[in-house]
This record gives structure tokens, C-alpha cells and sequence, in this order.
């Protein structure tokens, strides 16, 4: 805190602009499958860890799409990969796949191999 | 002191009703988000009025009593940006208002650190209401509690004699004028209709919860003036969980 | 059967279709048509969804059905009087004829939204802010071009201007525009290599034959983004891109982003010419402005006067399918009350 | 950009503004803050285009502050605002000309909920009564002062000694407009030139000779946000949010922001002070800050008044480099001096000075 008792905040807009793509962009090249989400919420609704946690696979595809990393990598360790997610999903989308992906790219970007 | 007795059975979307700007700020919504998308608010805090509205619209007692205790509820700047672009006719910013002042008439909103600054308001502008006969007036913003003003502020608060005098000001002065004083008759007037119509209930009643929470929280509290730990500790506090 | 006068007011989809079924059902029909040319709408439309048929096909089809001896095509226009005379119509056009008739179709079809009116988005006041029309007819010309010349790179998409819209004045629907956005938006990747498209939209609403597939597809193999949250305001930046502001709700976030051109999709309204023919025959017309049909279910064609029967989009937002079916079940009506008549 | 799709839109949000015999009510904050605009409005009004401007001493806050605090009750500020109407009816006025946004948005406000809730009325005519013994009609016309100076705008630059144009290279300046929220977002129809492209301002820009910038965070709220600046914690709201307005409106390079509403002109002039101390963001060019002025305080200069008169000294962001711009020629040494001539002392470290 300074001086004036306040600082000045972040903004909170995703800037599509400015986002890093690059995962998601490995992932649809991995799996095309990730295109296919009609954001239904089927994953979300049948995740063991959403059920206990605030956790959304829903959710969590979006971020990953828009570049909103960080909120991502935080977070992606709750799945168990019990793949209950990719049975019930109406469009096909491997969303298993998708976290194992987006973890090995979270990795890869930490030992720069991305 | 205002009190409240909730009958258990009683819907809160019931008591929000009775405001008559939540009556016009919730219509139905569709959730497209467009008051969110330029919402000040949003852009810094963790706040979706969207999203509030949509509670709102579940009428979920339990939910809305939540709404009620949360800091979320007291994000909103109130400038009405919502109001013009809804495609419902919805305003956000009504609602808004309509659970700050229900938050505040069954004491929940004590329960959140932004709601707890109520009291300041009421401690300076409230009261800056009853004493000048305006709401903020040059000598009532004191420079040691608002250093944003930067040196020109202290300048004028010094010389202010003079340098209202220059532009007209008629400070301590019956008549007309820029911050002329206003007549003990008009201030008595403005301390009626108060009186008449639940003003003053209203300041008493979040008296009533602030000094309740200071006691409850171990703070010193006076009955009046911004010179006590409950005061400072509402005005300055900030728990860093509000903004990203 | 005796030979019965019949009156069609409107030359798009609807009023051709019915035109051509009533006159190979052995009627005198009278085709009344505001601009010098047949076809209405579909003229604006370069290639239709959902299998991307040239717009002009249809035109050609529309006219080969009245391409017939008992049709007269009465072009450039419109009806300045809708009396009621013993037993039968009496039709004043602009250009002074007196027409009577046994039986008259309304086929006034709709306008465009003027998308002007959603200030915020700034038609007509940004450079590269075009509609789903505009867009078209570049289409047409074959090239998708920014105004100095340059091509775009990413574009957005705006769902439902002037539909859903309470400050728009519209409260329905327009069905059309979500399944136009997708396929204009598979379009401009087809003709811009490595285009980046975002749709914005509340609701996909892909209710119609093969539109959730083409949907899919926009996805899977065009790359489409969809981002869910109406746009809230369009500005212009000092590079001269567009600013798009919106919420994306799915992630309970503001979102922003710069583009190239922004494309506005324009939704229907019931046509001025459609409000004045229901002025000057006293037709009833519905809370959302188009013509209210006798019966939701059963009277969809039936007007509440006797003899005055609709085609086509002027009672509600259609397809061309649906207009053409729409216009075919009028001229059922138009022969049944005939028949009845006599 | 066309210019003719705005001309369009202004077109259909015109509304009438009385030409004379008004009832004046100030502001709290442009009063404190900006008292020489009220008393340049009030001069201009009465000695330049001899109108009846009345100001009954009577008159207090609105209490919209409160209001929009949440500490004060909505049925008790229908019924100061009656008052205020009351004191218009017996001071025998019809139109009443407001000088603060949130008042304005505020009157305008109850007066839709009358139209809407006719309860509500009732109800407030019966509190006042009981409360004061006073009865009130609603006024008749209600403007803005930034309306009266819109519809004055043409008499004013017929009278301009300093348009808005650099003295030296003959170019137009370049000002960036600031419309308060409550002017015309709640309630379109009654601003001048509706809300998406109010005119109130920029016709005021256009008559004087300036060029008007528009840039993407135009719409975008000063950051005000009543509590999120009443108490210290939330300030980081207000200057993260006039911030935003600030760096988005940098590049263009702007001489200086006009706005109407006395909130805004102080938060972004003083936050400019404020961020500049903690990060050392300056958004003018050539190190300088960006002059924020009030409509009143522009007409003003324009106009060829001493800009030491109106108050510009008073500023957290002084506003030489703009006078040396408009070629207005002032005297350094009037510029601290008390009405009787008297040298005061100088203040220190103000921005642009």
C-alpha cells in the first residue's frame, strides 16, 4: 500500500488481442476434437472433482481457448482422468485428451520445449 | 432504529419487490452479458452483474441471502451504463441498489468488508447532508483523507478565504452563491423530510449494525466523528481478495 | 371451375410461388410488385444456406413459375387503395389502374433491420462496420475488401442485431440470422486464407434442416470461433480497426478484441410496405409488427378478413423453404375459399 | 469514420431547452471544486445574453451522492427533490437548469418513476407536505447547463476571441469529450444527441473551432463510482478506470478533455496527479499533462475572459500549454492574487507547471 491508501488494479478483460494461444493451439493440432465443444456442460455436470470443487471442465476448455493460461494450469491438477467427461459429451470431444495435452504443454512451456 | 421482523416463510425476492426500482430493474434476462461487457465494475473487480441479475431471477432464498452478506453487491460504481444497452430493459444498477438497501435495513450488510464501509458514507457525506446542507462542500474534504487531491487541494483548503473569494464563493455567507452558507431553516426542512421519510430510520439502523459488528470485532466505536478504530478500519480496510 | 381474379401483392418468394400455383389452378392472377424487378430479398443474396445454392437459381426458378399467359405483372408498383366492393376487391396501384379481384394474397415479405438504428455498433459511422447484406454482395463482386483496399484478417461476427432486442424494438427472433452468420463465416474463410472469424452470439439457435451439421463444421474444419455474449459496443481505434467489447459469459468475463470488419447481422422486420397494405385493409397485425394470422396452428394463411389471405415471411421471420411451403398452403386456401364462393 | 451516420443519430435526439426564465440549482462538487464555472455560467447567462437565471438561496444538495452512496433512501430523495421544485414553484419558475450530472440524471430519474409508479407521486407529494408544508408541480422544462450552453453555442462563437485553434500552425485542437454517465445513458432522450454520440459537447467543440476525438473508450465512465471513491479502500476502481479512458485516448494526443459533469472534471484532473505519483504515467505529449476543463470554464476562454478568473489555476493539471495553444495572453502574475489584488503565496508541484 502505498502513499494514498490504494493501487491501481489489473484488469480482469480477457484481451484476445494480447492472449498467448499457443496451447491451445497445440492442442487442436493433437486433438481436433477440441473445435467440437457446443459448451453444453455435460463434462462439468458429471466431473467427479466439479462435484467436490469448484472445478469446471466447461469452463476450464474456454479458458484454455481464449489464452487465459495461468487460470488454467492453476487449476487442471483437481481432474483425476477418471474420462467420465469424454463418455457423455454429445459432440464427441475427447476432453480426457485434452487435459493430458494441455499438461504436457503446461511442462513443455516450463522446460521451454513448447 | 428500522427493524425488520422476517417471517421465515417470507421470499426475499418478495422484499426486494417492494423497491420499486427493483420492480424496474428486473424484467427477465436472457444472459447475454452486455451489461457485464462495459461494466466498470467488472473490468477491475471480481463482479458480473449478468450474473447477479441471474441469481436474482432463480428467486433461490437461499442464494439471494448469500447476495445479501456478499462483498460482490457492493462492487457497482452506479453508473448506470448497464441501463442503456440491456435488450430486455433490465438495469443492473437498479437492482444493485434495491440489495444495498435491503442488505442494509436487515443489517447482513456488516457481514462483508465493502459492506461495513456504509458507515463511512454515513459518517461523511451523511452527515455533511444534516451539518451544510450539501453532501461534499470544499471544507469538508479534508485534505490528510484525501491525498489523491494532490498540493492544489492543500493550497485551497489554506487560502480558501481567499481563493473562493476571487471566484465568487460566499463561504460562511447567507444569500445566494457558490458555497454560500445554507439557512438553518432550509437545513431544519432537509432534517424533516428525513425524518418523514425513513432517512433518518435508515442512518440509525446502520449505526445501529456498525456498532454491533465494532463490538463484535473487538474495534473501539464512537457515536459520532471518523476518530475511532471502527471508522478508520472500514474506510481503509482492503483484504486484496476483491480484484484480480 | 370458373375462372376467378386474383390479386398477389408482393413479388418476392412468396408471391411468386403463389402466383404460379394459382395460376396453374386455372386463376387470373395480378402480381403486384413495388420495385422494377421480381424476387425481393433473395436478389441480395449471393448463395443461401444451409447447401450454399446461388441466390440466383432461385430468382430463376421464382420467374419460371410465372412464366405463364394468366399471370399480369404489374413491376415498379405499389397499392394505394384496398376497397371492399359488392362481393368482390377493388385495387388502386400507384401507377392509377383499378384492378378487381375475387381473392387477394399478401406477400408483402420483410425488410431488412436498418442496423443504424444499434448506435453502439456504428453502421454507417465506422469504416469496415458492413452487414450480412453488405457482405453479400462483396461476395457477388467476389472480393472481401476493407475501404482502403486491403483484405481483412479477422472479422467479427455480431448475432442478433435488431432481434432480441427490446431497444431495438424488436422482441422475436429472426431464425435466419444465426445459420446466415455460420455460413457466411465458413464463406469468408473460403475466400481469405487463414482468416480468423468470431461469432458472438447469445444463443445458437440451428433449428433448421442441416444447420447444426454446418454449424459443426464451421468448428471442426473451418476453425470458426463462437463466443458466447452479445457485443456490447463497436469503437474505432487510432489504426483504424474495430474495438469489439462483449462479455464471454461462458468464462464470466469481460472480453475485447481488435478486428479488420465487422459484420452485423441484420434480422427482419415486418416491411413498411406490409404495415400500409395492413392500414388500408384494416389487418390485424401481432405485438412483433407482422401480419397475425387467423389461427397460430390451423389459419397460418387466413387474415381476419374474409378473402384476404398471406403468404410468406410477412406474418413471421421464414426460410425459403418455409416461404415457398408457406405460399403453396396459401394457394390451397385462396382455390378452397374460391370453390366455396361460388 | 463518417461524419454524416452521427449527424444522422443527432438528428433524432434533439430536445427542447427553454429560452430563458430559469431556476438555477448548483452543484455540491462544482461549487467546491469548480467555483468559477457556476459563476461564469451565471454572468454569462445574465450580463451577456441578458436572461432571468434565478438561484434561490434556499435550494441544498439533491443529496444524489447519498443516494447513489446508499445511505440515503430513495423515497427521502424524491422528496428533497420536490422541495426543490416547490421552491421553484414559489419563486414562480418553470424551467429549471441543473448544474450537476448526478442531480440531473437524479431528477430525471424520479420524474420517469412518477410517470411510471404514479404512487410513488402520491406519495412523495404527501411527504413533502407533512415534512414542510410545501406543494410542488414538476417543472415544465429541464436542462442541463451544458444544454443551455449547446443551444448559446453559435451566439458564443460569434463572440470567440480564442477558438479552439493552435495559434501558431492554424490547425484545429484537438479536444477529447467526456459526457457524464448520467447525462443521457439511463434516460437517452434527454441528452442532447442521445448516448452513444452525445452531441452536448462536441457541438460545442465543432462551434468553436476544435476537432473532436473519438476513441475507444469514449463511452467508458470516469471512474466516479460514488463509494468506490467516498471511501479509501476502493479508490483503486476510480483511477484504474479513468486510467483505462487515459491510455486509450493517449495516442491521439488530445490539448484537452471537455466535460460536463463536475465529478468527472475533478477525477481526471486529479488522477492524472495521482498516477503520475505512483508510476509515473503522464498521458499529454511532450511530458505534459492533459488540461481538463469544464464546458463553462472553455466557453470562457473562448470568449476571452482571464482565465485566472475562472478558476483554471485551481486545477490539479494546469492549463498553460493550452492558453499558449489558443493564444489567450495572461498574466502570470494575476495568478495568484486574491480579489483585492493581493500576491498570495505560490503551491507547489502541480502538474504542468
Amino acid at each position: 500500500m502505498d502513499k494514498f491508501g490504494f493501487t491501481l488494479s489489473k484488469a480482469r478483460v480477457i484481451d484476445l488481442d494480447s492472449n498467448d494461444r499457443s496451447i491451445a493451439e497445440y492442442i487442436l493440432r493433437n486433438e481436433p476434437s477440441f473445435s467440437l465443444c457446443i459448451e453444453c456442460g455435460c463434462c462439468a455436470s458429471t466431473c467427479t472433482a466439479g462435484t467436490y470443487t469448484p472445478f469446471s471442465l466447461r469452463e476450464l476448455q474456454i479458458l484454455l481457448k481464449r489464452g487465459e493460461n495461468e487460470k488454467v494450469r492453476t487449476n487442471i491438477g483437481k481432474c483425476m482422468l477418471c474420462g467420465k467427461c469424454s463418455l457423455v459429451c454429445p459432440r464427441g470431444v475427447n476432453t480426457r485428451n485434452i487435459i493430458e495435452l494441455a499438461k504436457k504443454a503446461f511442462k513443455n512451456q516450463e522446460t521451454h520445449a513448447i | 432504529m428500522l427493524i425488520i421482523s422476517l417471517n421465515l416463510m417470507e421470499s426475499y425476492y418478495d422484499l426486494l419487490m417492494q423497491d420499486v426500482r427493483f420492480e424496474e430493474g428486473l424484467k427477465a434476462c436472457m444472459n447475454c452479458g452486455v451489461c457485464t461487457a462495459i461494466c466498470p465494475a467488472a473490468e477491475f473487480y471480481h463482479y458480473d452483474p449478468r450474473k447477479i441479475v441471474d441469481t436474482l431471477q432463480s428467486k433461490d432464498n437461499d442464494k439471494i441471502i448469500s447476495l445479501l452478506k456478499s462483498e460482490e453487491i457492493w462492487y457497482c460504481g452506479e453508473c448506470m451504463s448497464c441501463k442503456l444497452r440491456c435488450p430486455r430493459g433490465n438495469t443492473p444498477g437498479l437492482v444493485i441498489m434495491a440489495l444495498r438497501t435491503l442488505s442494509q435495513k436487515l443489517g447482513y450488510f456488516t457481514e462483508s468488508e465493502k459492506g461495513r464501509q456504509q458507515l463511512a458514507i454515513k459518517r461523511t457525506i451523511g452527515e455533511n447532508i444534516f451539518k451544510y446542507g450539501y453532501c461534499v462542500a470544499a471544507y469538508a474534504v479534508n485534505p490528510e483523507m484525501h491525498p489523491e487531491q494532490g498540493p492544489v487541494w492543500n493550497y485551497i483548503i489554506e487560502h480558501s478565504k481567499e481563493v473562493y473569494e476571487r471566484l465568487g464563493g460566499r463561504i460562511d455567507e447567507l444569500g445566494a452563491g457558490p458555497l454560500r452558507k445554507i439557512d438553518e431553516g432550509a437545513k431544519e426542512e432537509l432534517k424533516k423530510i428525513f425524518d418523514v421519510t425513513g432517512g433518518t430510520d435508515f442512518f440509525n439502523t446502520i449505526e445501529a449494525h456498525s456498532r454491533k459488528k465494532a463490538s463484535e470485532m473487538g474495534l473501539q466505536f464512537d457515536n459520532n466523528g471518523i476518530d475511532n478504530e471502527y471508522f478508520v478500519e472500514v474506510f481503509t480496510a482492503n483484504n486484496n481478495t476483491h480484484t484480480a | 371451375m370458373m375462372t376467378n381474379n386474383v390479386i398477389v401483392i408482393g413479388g418476392g418468394t412468396a408471391g411468386m410461388e403463389v402466383a404460379g400455383q394459382l395460376a396453374r389452378q386455372g386463376c387470373r392472377v395480378t402480381l403486384v410488385e413495388k420495385n422494377p424487378e421480381t424476387g425481393g430479398n433473395v436478389n441480395n443474396w449471393h448463395h443461401l444456406f444451409p447447401d450454399r445454392r446461388a441466390g440466383k437459381e432461385v430468382i430463376q426458378y421464382l420467374r419460371s413459375q410465372i412464366d405463364h399467359t394468366a399471370i399480369t405483372l404489374i413491376t415498379g408498383n405499389t397499392i394505394s387503395g384496398l376497397r371492399h366492393d359488392n362481393g368482390s376487391f377493388l385495387i388502386n396501384t400507384s401507377g392509377g389502374d383499378t384492378i378487381a379481384a375475387d381473392a387477394v394474397v399478401v406477400a408483402t415479405g420483410f425488410d431488412l433491420f436498418r442496423s443504424e438504428r444499434k448506435e453502439e455498433y456504428g453502421y454507417h459511422i465506422y469504416d469496415n462496420v458492413i452487414t450480412s447484406a453488405d457482405l453479400e454482395e462483396m461476395f457477388r463482386e467476389g472480393e472481401v475488401r476493407l475501404t482502403n483496399g486491403n483484405i481483412p484478417q479477422t472479422i467479427g461476427i455480431v448475432h442478433c442485431v435488431g432481434s432480441r432486442d427490446e431497444k431495438a424494438g424488436n422482441l422475436y427472433c429472426s431464425k435466419l440470422c444465426c445459420i446466415t452468420a455460420v455460413k457466411q463465416a465458413i464463406e469468408i474463410t473460403e475466400y481469405i486464407k487463414d482468416a480468423r472469424v468470431y461469432c458472438f452470439y447469445m444463443d445458437m439457435r440451428m433449428g433448421g434442416a442441416m444447420y447444426e451439421e454446418i454449424y459443426r463444421e464451421a468448428q471442426e474444419k473451418y476453425g470458426v470461433n463462437f463466443i458466447r455474449g452479445k457485443v456490447s459496443e463497436v469503437s474505432e481505434t487510432i489504426d483504424h480497426k474495430l474495438l469489439l467489447k462483449a462479455e464471454d459469459t461462458l468464462a464470466g468475463r469481460p472480453v475485447k478484441l481488435k478486428v479488420d470488419m465487422i459484420v452485423l447481422m441484420a434480422g427482419m422486420e415486418m416491411s413498411e410496405g406490409g404495415i400500409e397494405v395492413s392500414e388500408m385493409a384494416g389487418l390485424n397485425r401481432g405485438a412483433n409488427r407482422f401480419f397475425a394470422p387467423a389461427d397460430n396452428h390451423f389459419g397460418s394463411n387466413l387474415s381476419n378478413r374474409k378473402g384476404i389471405f398471406y403468404a410468406g415471411s410477412c406474418t413471421a421471420p421464414m426460410n425459403i423453404t418455409e416461404t415457398i411451403s408457406h405460399a403453396r398452403a396459401a394457394a390451397a386456401e385462396v382455390i378452397d375459399y374460391l370453390k366455396e364462393k361460388i | 469514420m463518417k461524419k454524416d451516420g452521427k449527424k444522422q443519430i443527432w438528428s433524432e435526439y434533439q430536445k427542447e431547452i427553454a429560452d430563458d426564465h430559469f431556476f438555477y440549482v448548483r452543484s455540491c462538487i462544482r461549487q467546491s471544486f469548480f467555483p468559477g464555472s457556476e459563476q461564469f455560467f451565471l454572468h454569462f447567462m445574465r450580463n451577456v445574453l441578458g436572461k432571468d437565471v434565478f438561484e434561490n438561496p434556499s435550494h441544498t444538495t439533491c443529496t444524489g451522492i447519498g443516494y447513489h452512496g446508499d445511505i440515503v433512501p430513495f423515497s427521502t430523495i424524491m422528496t428533497v427533490v420536490a422541495r426543490h421544485f416547490a421552491l421553484m414553484k414559489e419563486s414562480g419558475y418553470k424551467n429549471i437548469a441543473i448544474s450537476c450530472v448526478t442531480s440531473f440524471g437524479i431528477y430525471t430519474e424520479i420524474i420517469e418513476t412518477w410517470k411510471h409508479f404514479p404512487q410513488e407521486l402520491e406519495k412523495t407529494r404527501e411527504y413533502l407536505l407533512k415534512a414542510t408544508g410545501r406543494e410542488f408541480d414538476i417543472p415544465e422544462n429541464m436542462a442541463h447547463t451544458s444544454d443551455i450552453i449547446y443551444k448559446f453555442r453559435d451566439e458564443i462563437a460569434e463572440m470567440a476571441k480564442h477558438p479552439l485553434i493552435n495559434a501558431e500552425t492554424g490547425e484545429p485542437l484537438k479536444v477529447v469529450e467526456h459526457i457524464g454517465c448520467h447525462y443521457s445513458k439511463m434516460f437517452p432522450r434527454s441528452g442532447i444527441g442521445g448516448a452513444e454520440f452525445p452531441h452536448v459537447l462536441s457541438g460545442l467543440i465543432e462551434a468553436w473551432g476544435g476537432e473532436v476525438i473519438d476513441y475507444p473508450e469514449r463511452r467508458h465512465c470516469c471512474g466516479f463510482g460514488f463509494r468506490q471513491y467516498l471511501v479509501q479502500a476502493n479508490r483503486g476502481y476510480s483511477i484504474s478506470n479513468t486510467v483505462k479512458k487515459f491510455e486509450s485516448m493517449e495516442p491521439y494526443k488530445p490539448d484537452l478533455v471537455l466535460t460536463n459533469c463536475p465529478g468527472c472534471n475533478m477525477f481526471m484532473d486529479k488522477w492524472q496527479y495521482t498516477v503520475r505519483e505512483m508510476d509515473g504515467s503522464v498521458y499529454g505529449a511532450n511530458g505534459e499533462s492533459i488540461p481538463v476543463l469544464t464546458y463553462e470554464e472553455l466557453a470562457g476562454l473562448v470568449m476571452g475572459y482571464n482565465p485566472w478568473d475562472l478558476g483554471l489555476q485551481y486545477h490539479m493539471v494546469q492549463s498553460e500549454p493550452l492558453l499558449r495553444k489558443m493564444g489567450v495572453e495572461y498574466d502570470e502574475k494575476d495568478k495568484y492574487r486574491t480579489k483585492a489584488g493581493k500576491q498570495m503565496p505560490l503551491p507547489q508541484n502541480l502538474l504542468n507547471a
